[in-house]
């Protein structure tokens, strides 16, 4: 029942995305807000509630990150109404789009939403394959390049997931049968698994994977070339939605992880994102046009997130997952207007909007670049507090404080760096560069504003206490 | 009481004698006829009856500044140490009050010398500040080992412990300190090697540069100025390191005070006919030495506590 | 969340006796800005979240406040961004006191064991435990100083401040800098109790340094708001020294003496608040009349501009320390702790420590009558220099409302210094510290003592009087005697006397920079037109001089081309041509499974070797490939 | 039975590495889908699990039989370039091939004490992951890097039916269902390439 009304507005979509009719769009885009009712009915259910057997069962943690994801879904198709007005793009690309959008947002229903590895897999290669097309919505030579790129890279990703998800499932077996493919079940047993070694081995393969498909080190510029090449849409999605399946899958398996063994978790983790944050902030530091510096600090992001996983400060994670889910989409929707005189003009870029609408426009896209540095009061400031108190706590903890100490400071001052890069641009794109008139519509600035007032309420007292909850 | 009255008036009366006396003791060295004691008395009344002249171009600071550069002075002379037993001297004043006045009158002198817009007057208030800049190092390190020695800040009661009991125990930084401070007397009172105040030449002037455009009882005051300012440091430098004669009669002690200042002055004269006028960059070379003493005392005092 | 001790409440007045004049000033400076509400919204909301940072309770207060403070104050040095040289001040600003919180948030998470609300003392009990406290120590030297501009995290500050509108660099060099060292005294008093004696020598040493380096720069500067800004530097050095001789003798438990340096360290915060609020408030006036901030442009401005120019001259001899004025009370009671150190007697590096400090106070003391010789003389004495400086007039009314305001704040630090001391005292008291008000003021309200054996006295009012008294008399006896006065100009050696005569800034302080030619390191350009091959003879000649601190030559700018070469480095490292992602791919896993498999079976030097050969040999085959 | 298909699939994999011609890669990739089925078919006898039967009968049918037509097919209508030549050159393929080997199986050496089933089977499928990812890597051109893909496909499979004797009916399916979808896009990629607008 659940289920039906979930997949619902998606069929509707791929159906209505057929017709050859100028205005569908505009039915495209409102089917597209309707994703949000049987979400907002499952996120005032009583948890845990299951919608398809023990496959597919809703919490609190996956309720949170679809309401998230759902909310950017919408922001992102209010902003394509007016996609054309920017760039070239012809209506079939539209529809077709929309097809895509709507089997990607199936499989995000699935991925998200199941109890089940197998499951989440499907789903998660589901989202990938039809993101792979949403890419090529673009009629140029460099997507189309991109578009291969991905669809290699992305296979491998995908495979490398669920070879590991399989060797999980193949060290649990003995003792768990087939349930040994669903997470409560294996989280609850995880301690008596025979071979914890192959366990290992196969979380680590699956991270592999994952890491790769969010664009960590090595593959950093893989992620910014594929959303340099893409609309901007496009990109907000990979950002903001694709991105939160794979985290949540992360989420599930390192929780399992934690029980096996905390210590081998957290030093390989750790050490892999320490790497990725010192050659991303680097690149950023480098970066030249807005969609590469957004998609960069979008990988930074992630690398934080799942750190202050890790560290064991869930509560941190999490907002600043919701936090960067709403920023990221609303920065890249935003660099569409940005990118209006030249794609790597970066001094003036916010200077020439007139009316009301360029001028909210202007007022959120600088309150945005402020708040991705997580200045307060910026959701992303307390994440990071309670993020780095957590990897504090945990550094105490360990048997030798001094090197935890020294590369959490290292980390914070590549941070730092990548806040210089920030300012400096911030400040080019306001107070230098020559004044050009730029035209905003409603639409663009009605997404953001959409995106502004989540935020909004991401800092919430109850808020807060409903994060704290979940963990 | 008297006794401290009468020494301020004596130091009043005695501050133009003395810088005239050095100028007789110069002349006679260099077989000239000496000028008499008292022609510090006559150019003063000299001045006193010209008409004083104003430029167009100064402000304020000028009718203004003088009184400001001659009132601290007078003022330190009530702070000074006493000259014999019994006599009331100024215990709620220290060391630093005394510096702070100095360069207060600094100060307005220094802003004399920038306010009428002559190309002396900024020299001379540029190479000023540039030497009060060196020296105030080395007076507070002075004054800090010395008052250290003595056992007090107050510098009246420093004095009297001096004289009361003289400390052998720290010769070394005693000596050192003196030296700075024999150094500080001769810069700060722009003699030869700093200065040279009998010449108006552009490459010397320091002092002059800045009073170079008052006349009549404007620099009547600037000159009381600067030769109570030589007398104050004359008699510091007595009482602070010759603390003798202090326990003698009344009468005597201050007699013997005076004789003090006078071979103090003589022994300024002798060096200044002796040494040629150093070059403005090489002044530095000389204050950097009083500095050195001035440390050398302290660091001696503090870690050899000798 | 919020707490109202007596340490609190004392900044919080310091903010609003440097904000009531503040506001009158900038009532009076608004109609030269033109984002006016722009302004208006940071100028509040940075005096509000100065506030918030004094008062705030627990960590995550205090930081959200300060990273407040931060912004706005960046934002409002940004309130004018007319020449590139703002955007770059204030980028390196902003960036600057970014790096100091880092280390703020470090310190805070490691004492705060990540839970941020609970209070300074819990925080306190959690640092005695961490094996560290010295890493504890730099993080919040690190945190606050390089916000207050201590050597050599001082770079910064002579860009920001005079980029600033002049209200605001008014509010930053008398406040926001005060706020950052409040902090420090916070966090030493109630976290870091009890400290050895290494750190109050540290903070003793980097306060003279500060103190030295900060004079001689503003000595030489010849833009007359980073000449403030610089000296600003210095004064924070002196605050330091205090503080530093504060914390010795707490660790030798002399707390009579620790308690009034402690006070001397207040009194001087109070002090420098006052006048530097006031010069940069004069600054502005000058700024606002004659569109530049160079002093080689002014000159003659007394005539003109009256109040500011006495309220200037006011200001100046507070701030170099001249009797009686209130700056002369706190160097004084600062010398008066450092000689109080005499009978210190266990520690060589105090012996050698206490005495640099006090070379380098009196050495400053001498250079700052220098620098404002200058800063006052060449703008406001002679003639002018340019047209800007001649068509200058009076501020208006509210500007000068403002600038009367703070004087009087001034004059009554003076004035009333004992009650003030009983203030300061009583918050030492409130530490735990014993109470010397009675000690300072043994028998009467007049003269101040020292509390050390043997310490001297000064008695400011009665001085003042004296003063007074006798500059009365000589004024008088000037009057009785009625010379008569003639009106003629300068006489400029039979040429004409002209602006051109006159001693420029450049010039007034080129015997000083020649001397300290070693750290400057100058680059002059010499510009001459020589007349007819006569090489004396010219007619126009032309000499200017820039200064580029060494500090900024050495580190920062070795910093920056480390950083460009890195970043050149990974950029060419993360360009790997597209075809090799599923080669680095197979690598990556190479290499994580081998060394799962090593560090959870069998961890050895050997195992370690082999894996690293096999992945070389990996990387070369499959990633860098054959040489094309 | 089993241990001599295992071998077989390996071996067809490794040939696969060593192939120049498209359509002889395409051969070998259909050999390797079938030995996978034949396996999945042998074991689901010896457990008698239907499930796992059925999953041979479609791979043998999807992997060993579609797939590899559609590829030339798609070959065909796109006219790929069908000489091949491994960007790795042979001599340091002989060496990794064996290295692969001998790695996955020190890495697997501890699962032997904690599982019932043959440790080896487990160090086999990830050595043929890894010679996969091999194939992929030393090709430029699009249609043997598919190929890669798809034999890592097989690899996950051998994983599967070998260590766990099996995944849940609904996994496999669902697999095999993505696996389709992947091809229709790969198709509607090569699509596109013609009508450029």
């Amino acid at each position: 029942m659940m289920l039906t009304l979930l997949l619902l507005p998606a069929v509707i979509m791929f159906v209505v995305s057929f017709v050859k009719q100028e205005r569908v769009k505009y039915l495209l885009a409102f089917t597209s807000f309707m994703i949000l009712i049987p979400i907002v009915k499952l996120f005032l259910l009583s948890k845990p509630y299951n919608i398809l057997g023990s496959y597919l069962i809703a919490d609190e943690l996956d309720t949170y990150i679809f309401l998230v994801s759902s909310i950017v879904g919408i922001g992102v198709t209010l902003a394509l109404l007016t996609l054309d007005k920017h760039v070239k793009v012809s209506p079939n690309a539209y529809r077709r789009f929309y097809r895509f959008f709507a089997i990607f947002w199936v499989g995000l229903i699935f991925s998200i939403l199941s109890n089940h590895m197998g499951i989440y897999w499907i789903g998660l290669e589901l989202a990938t394959l039809s993101t792979v097309y949403m890419i090529k919505t673009n009629y140029t030579a460099a997507a189309h390049k991109e578009a291969w790129n991905y669809m290699i890279v992305g296979a491998i990703a995908i495979s490398l997931v669920l070879f590991g998800i399989i060797l999980m499932y193949a060290s649990a077996k003995p003792i768990l049968g087939e349930e040994a493919m669903q997470f409560d079940v294996l989280l609850a047993h995880a301690k008596d698994i025979p071979s914890p070694f192959l366990f290992e081995m196969g979380f680590a393969i699956t991270t592999i994977g994952m890491f790769v498909k969010m664009g960590f080190f090595p593959m950093n510029l893989w992620l910014a070339n594929i959303e340099r090449a893409s609309f901007y849409p496009v990109a907000a999605l990979f950002s903001g939605i694709l991105e939160s399946a794979v985290i949540i899958g992360f989420f599930r398996f390192s929780k399992i992880a934690m029980e096996v063994n905390y210590d081998h978790l957290f030093i390989f983790v750790f050490v892999y994102t320490l790497l990725t944050i010192f050659i991303v902030s680097f690149l950023i530091y480098r970066a030249k046009d807005f969609m590469r510096l957004f998609s960069l600090s979008g990988v930074e992001h992630m690398a934080l997130i799942v750190m202050f996983w890790v560290s064991g400060a869930p509560f941190a994670a999490l907002l600043h997952f919701g936090a960067h889910a709403f920023l990221k989409p609303a920065l890249f929707l935003s660099s569409g207007v940005l990118e209006s005189n030249g794609k790597y003009k970066i001094a003036g870029a916010l200077k020439g909007f007139v009316g009301i609408k360029g001028n909210t426009f202007l007022f959120l896209v600088s309150l945005f670049l402020l708040a991705i540095i997580s200045l307060p009061p910026s959701p992303m400031f307390f994440s990071e507090l309670y993020g780095f108190g957590a990897m504090i706590t945990t550094a105490k903890e360990s048997n030798h404080i001094l090197a935890m100490i020294g590369a959490i400071l290292v980390l914070l001052i590549l941070l730092s760096l990548i806040f210089y890069r920030f300012i400096s641009i911030y400040q080019s794109m306001k107070y230098e560069g020559e004044t050009k008139e730029k035209d905003v519509y409603w639409s663009e600035v009605v997404a953001l504003i959409v995106f502004s007032v989540a935020l909004l309420a991401l800092i919430f007292p109850q808020t807060l206490e409903y994060l704290d909850s979940i963990s | 009481m008297i006794y401290y009255f009468g020494t301020i008036v004596m130091l009043v009366l005695l501050a133009p004698i003395l810088l005239s006396y050095i100028k007789a003791v110069k002349m006679v060295l260099l077989f000239k006829r000496p000028i008499s004691l008292f022609q510090g008395y006559r150019n003063f009344s000299k001045l006193m009856q010209k008409e004083t002249i104003i430029s167009e171009e100064t402000s304020a600071i000028t009718r203004w500044a003088p009184f400001f550069i001659l009132s601290p002075l007078v003022l330190i002379l009530f702070f000074l140490p006493p000259v014999t037993q019994g006599s009331y001297y100024v215990s709620f004043v220290d060391a630093f009050t005394i510096t702070g006045l100095i360069s207060l009158s600094t100060f307005f002198l220094m802003l004399l010398g920038l306010d009428s817009a002559s190309a002396f007057g900024g020299m001379g208030s540029s190479r000023e500040s540039f030497i009060s800049a060196l020296v105030e190092p080395a007076m507070v390190l002075t004054i800090f080992s010395v008052s250290l020695m003595a056992g007090n800040l107050g510098i009246g009661q420093a004095g009297v412990n001096l004289a009361e009991h003289f400390p052998q125990e720290h010769m070394a930084s005693f000596l050192f300190a003196g030296i700075s401070f024999f150094i500080l007397l001769i810069a700060e009172n722009g003699r030869i090697p700093v200065d040279n105040p009998e010449t108006h030449l552009e490459l010397t002037m320091v002092h002059e540069a800045m009073t170079l455009d008052l006349t009549g009882v404007y620099l009547a005051i600037i000159e009381s100025a600067a030769s109570i300012k030589f007398i104050i440091f004359a008699s510091l430098f007595a009482s602070l390191f010759f603390p003798f004669g202090y326990r003698l009669e009344p009468v005597e002690a201050i007699l013997f005070f005076i004789i003090k200042l006078f071979i103090i002055a003589t022994i300024v004269a002798i060096l200044e006919v002796n040494t040629a006028k150093l070059r403005l960059f090489k002044i530095p070379n000389l204050l950097g030495l009083s500095i050195v003493f001035a440390f050398l005392s302290l660091i001696t005092f503090y870690v050899l506590g000798a | 969340m919020f707490q109202f001790d007596t340490l609190s409440l004392i900044f919080v007045a310091l903010i609003f006796f440097a904000a009531i004049p503040n506001i009158f000033y900038s009532l009076g400076y608004l109609p030269h800005i033109k984002r006016k509400s722009y302004y208006v919204i940071h100028y509040f909301a940075f005096i509000f979240s100065m506030i918030g940072v004094v008062l705030s309770a627990n960590g995550l207060v205090f930081l959200f406040f300060w990273e407040i403070m931060s912004l706005a104050s960046w934002q409002l040095i940004l309130t004018e961004p007319k020449e590139k040289s703002v955007i770059d001040a204030a980028r390196f600003y902003f960036f600057m006191t970014h790096f100091g919180f880092i280390f703020l948030l470090l310190f805070f998470l490691i004492v705060s064991n990540g839970d941020l609300e609970i209070s300074f003392t819990q925080m306190h009990s959690i640092a005695s435990i961490f094996p560290y406290p010295t890493i504890l120590f730099f993080f919040l030297i690190l945190g606050f100083l390089s916000k207050a501009g201590v050597v050599p995290v001082h770079v910064w500050l002579p860009y920001a401040h005079p980029a600033a509108p002049s209200p605001a660099s008014a509010l930053m060099s008398g406040v926001m800098l005060k706020v950052a060292l409040y902090g420090l005294f916070r966090f030493l008093f109630d976290v870091l109790y009890p400290w050895p004696l290494e750190w109050g020598t540290f903070i003793l040493i980097i306060g003279s340094i500060t103190s030295l380096v900060g004079i001689l720069y503003a000595m030489a500067e010849h833009d007359i708001k980073a000449l403030l800004a610089n000296s600003s530097i210095e004064n924070i050095g002196i605050i330091l020294i205090a503080f530093g001789m504060g914390m010795i003798f707490d660790t030798l438990h002399m707390e009579i003496l620790s308690t009034f340096s402690f006070i001397a360290a207040m009194f001087h915060i109070f002090n420098h608040m006052g006048f530097k609020s006031l010069l940069f408030m004069g600054a502005g006036a000058i700024l606002h009349q004659t569109h530049t901030k160079n002093l080689e442009k002014y000159g003659g401005l007394i005539k003109l501009m009256p109040v500011t120019a006495f309220t200037f001259l006011f200001a100046a001899m507070s701030i170099t320390a001249l009797p009686p004025s209130n700056g002369f009370l706190s160097e004084w009671m600062i010398f008066q702790s450092m000689l109080s150190s005499s009978n210190i007697t266990n520690d060589m590096s105090l012996k050698l420590a206490i005495p640099f400090a006090i070379f380098a106070l009196a050495m400053t003391g001498g250079l700052a009558i220098a620098t404002f010789i200058k800063a006052y003389g060449i703008s406001f004495l002679g003639i002018h220099r340019s047209s800007n400086a001649k068509h200058a007039k009076e501020v208006n009314f509210f500007m000068q409302i403002g600038m009367i305001l703070m004087m009087f704040f001034i004059i009554s630090l003076m004035l009333f210094a004992p009650q003030f001391l009983k203030f300061f005292d009583s918050l030492f008291v409130d530490l735990g510290l014993p109470s010397v008000y009675m000690r300072i003021f043994p028998e009467d309200m007049f003269s101040i003592h020292s509390v050390g054996v043997h310490g001297g006295v000064v008695s400011p009012l009665i001085l003042l009087a004296a003063l007074f008294g006798i500059t009365l008399l000589l004024v008088v006896a000037y009057k009785v005697l009625n010379v008569k006065e003639r009106i003629y100009h300068t006489w400029g050696c039979g040429y004409k006397t002209s602006a051109k005569t006159q001693y420029t800034s450049t010039g007034f302080s080129g015997v000083m920079r020649r001397f300290f030619n070693w750290l400057y390191q100058p680059e002059e350009c010499f510009y001459k037109q020589n007349l007819a091959g006569h090489e004396t003879k010219f007619l126009d000649a032309s000499y200017e001089v820039k200064i580029k601190p060494l500090f900024e030559r050495t580190i920062y700018d070795g910093l920056k081309k480390g950083i460009n070469t890195i970043s050149y480095w990974v950029y060419r490292l993360a360009h790997f041509e597209q075809t090799r992602y599923p080669a680095m791919i197979f690598n990556l896993m190479l290499f994580i499974l081998f060394s799962y498999r090593i560090f959870t079976h069998e961890v050895s030097w050997e195992s370690l070797m082999i894996e690293s050969i096999m992945m070389l040999i990996s990387m070369k085959i499959l990633v860098i490939g054959e040489k094309k | 039975m089993t241990d001599f298909l295992i071998g077989l699939f390996l071996a067809s994999l490794i040939a696969a590495l060593f192939t120049t011609r498209l359509y002889r890669l395409l051969l070998w990739y259909s050999l390797n889908s079938l030995m996978l089925g034949l396996l999945a078919l042998g074991i689901g006898r010896n457990i008698d699990d239907n499930a796992m039967i059925l999953t041979g009968i479609v791979t043998i049918v999807l992997k060993a039989i579609a797939i590899p037509y559609v590829l030339k097919n798609l070959s065909q209508k796109f006219n790929f370039i069908r000489h091949i030549v491994p960007e790795i050159k042979v001599q340091y393929a002989i060496m990794l091939v064996p290295a692969i080997l001998v790695f996955t199986f020190y890495l697997s050496e501890p699962i032997v004490d904690m599982i019932h089933t043959n440790a080896n089977y487990v160090a086999i499928s990830i050595s043929s992951l890894f010679l996969s990812l091999l194939l992929m890597i030393e090709h430029k051109n699009v249609a043997p890097k598919i190929i890669g893909f798809l034999s890592m496909e097989n690899a996950l499979f051998l994983l599967g039916v070998t260590a766990t004797d099996g995944m849940p009916m609904l996994v496999e399916l669902g697999i095999f269902f993505d696996l389709l979808m992947a091809i229709v896009v790969i198709n509607l990629l090569f699509h596109k390439e013609e009508l450029q607008i």
